[in-house]
């Protein structure tokens, strides 16, 4: 099958994600946002988190489950077992502190 | 309503607002919450918040919505700044207002515990010893786990 | 402090000058209550608090005084006016500043709870249907009771 | 024994009890305060109150426990059963409702 670029972009972009990262957590690993695939086989928090634990070094040691770490799926808190879809927006923070 | 903001605010304006906004209020709770000179033991020189813009305020409207919901109530507002304070500055602001005293004071509260375990704000202290970010407290837990039985 | 006045008050100055008044200071629960223009179904057009003048005084410093010795608060200010008011006028403020929320949010409660079932104040009502003594309610009695266990 | 009237006043002071009645009560008796020599027989607040209650009408209806009085004696709450001497100030009202 032959696609045109065009569409190749468009395929792609459906099955983004948006990840963010904030507070002490931002800071370890360098990174505020990014755009990542959707991996093939990662479809829960957890599976999101043990593919970016597999990037090694602070990543690993953030995400290795070591970190009490917390999640938002599309700006709503979730536990690690939520499902994630590609276009979602999800952000990673440690517990947090305001008031 | 609910405000995330930079600016400091006023809080007697804004209490008087709630209150005079129906003639049928007979009690308003208020919380409000200061930067403190001191936090577990090392003064405090500055006090930066982080928050998850967008999440934030519709984290802080759901924990509204179900103080509404759950009390009887007339309306609820919170203030919440960002950005680098100081010592003695107003961090967050609740107004709960209804026709008496004890549903305001528990949604106020409620509210409170809520908001410090569920909304995204992150408090980074800059203290004598250099910066460092606040741990989250486990008092912090169980007081919002009182409303869950 | 405790004071007791006919004159109105200023609710943000007070609260002000209490959370300005040590740097250690990360808690502020205030209670404010107000004159509704209905009570028990009649609307009410003014109200008018008599009190026991001395005594008075006397039953809010000694509430104050409990307060503070059972919880780890920094001050406690309370003031109620007397004479006659009218619909949404401030009738009592109850300003308590501390360290952390929960002991002000209790001490605050606490001091309301029993001002309303220990302070010498009685209202009297002028609805549309003429004057009325306003009735102690058992739910006043209940609240300050909880804290007694 | 024969004492000069001057001492006889000074005696009688000393035996006096200040009462005050407030808000409904007060309205109910005519009468917002009183001076009153400490009755021989009156040591604590119900005997003070069946006292009352003797002088009969507004007295009686208020003072003979079919409604609900408080007592404060030297301005402090007390009970039925706290005993009086002269020089108090005992103040009588229905249940407080301020706040």
């Amino acid at each position: 099958m032959h696609l045109p670029a065009s569409a190749v972009r468009s395929l792609m972009l459906t099955l983004m994600l948006k990840l963010l990262y904030f507070a002490r957590l931002r800071e370890a690993l360098g990174v505020s946002n990014e755009h990542l695939v959707l991996p093939a086989n990662v479809s829960d928090v957890a599976g999101l988190m043990a593919h970016l634990a597999g990037r090694g070094g602070a990543w690993q040691s953030q995400f290795d489950g070591s970190t009490l770490i917390r999640a938002a799926v599309n700006q709503v808190l979730v536990a690690s077992s939520a499902t994630i879809q590609a276009d979602d927006e999800i952000a990673f923070f440690p517990p947090v502190t305001g008031g | 309503m609910v405000k995330v903001q930079h600016e400091d605010f006023d809080a007697g304006a804004e209490i008087a607002s709630m209150r005079l906004s129906r003639p049928d209020i007979g009690a308003v709770a208020v919380f409000l919450g200061q930067v403190r000179d001191i936090n577990d033991g090392s003064s405090v020189v500055k006090l930066t918040l982080e928050h998850y813009p967008g999440m934030t305020e519709k984290a802080l409207e759901d924990i509204v919505a179900q103080a509404v919901k759950r009390w009887h109530i007339f309306d609820a507002l919170v203030i919440h700044r960002v950005g680098t304070l100081q010592p003695m500055d107003q961090v967050v602001m609740v107004a709960v207002v209804g026709a008496h005293r004890a549903a305001a004071f528990d949604a106020c509260e409620f509210i409170m515990d809520y908001l410090k375990t569920q909304a995204p704000f992150w408090k980074k202290e800059l203290t004598g010893s250099g910066e460092r970010w606040v741990e989250a407290r486990e008092s912090d837990n169980l007081a919002k786990a009182r409303w869950d039985q």
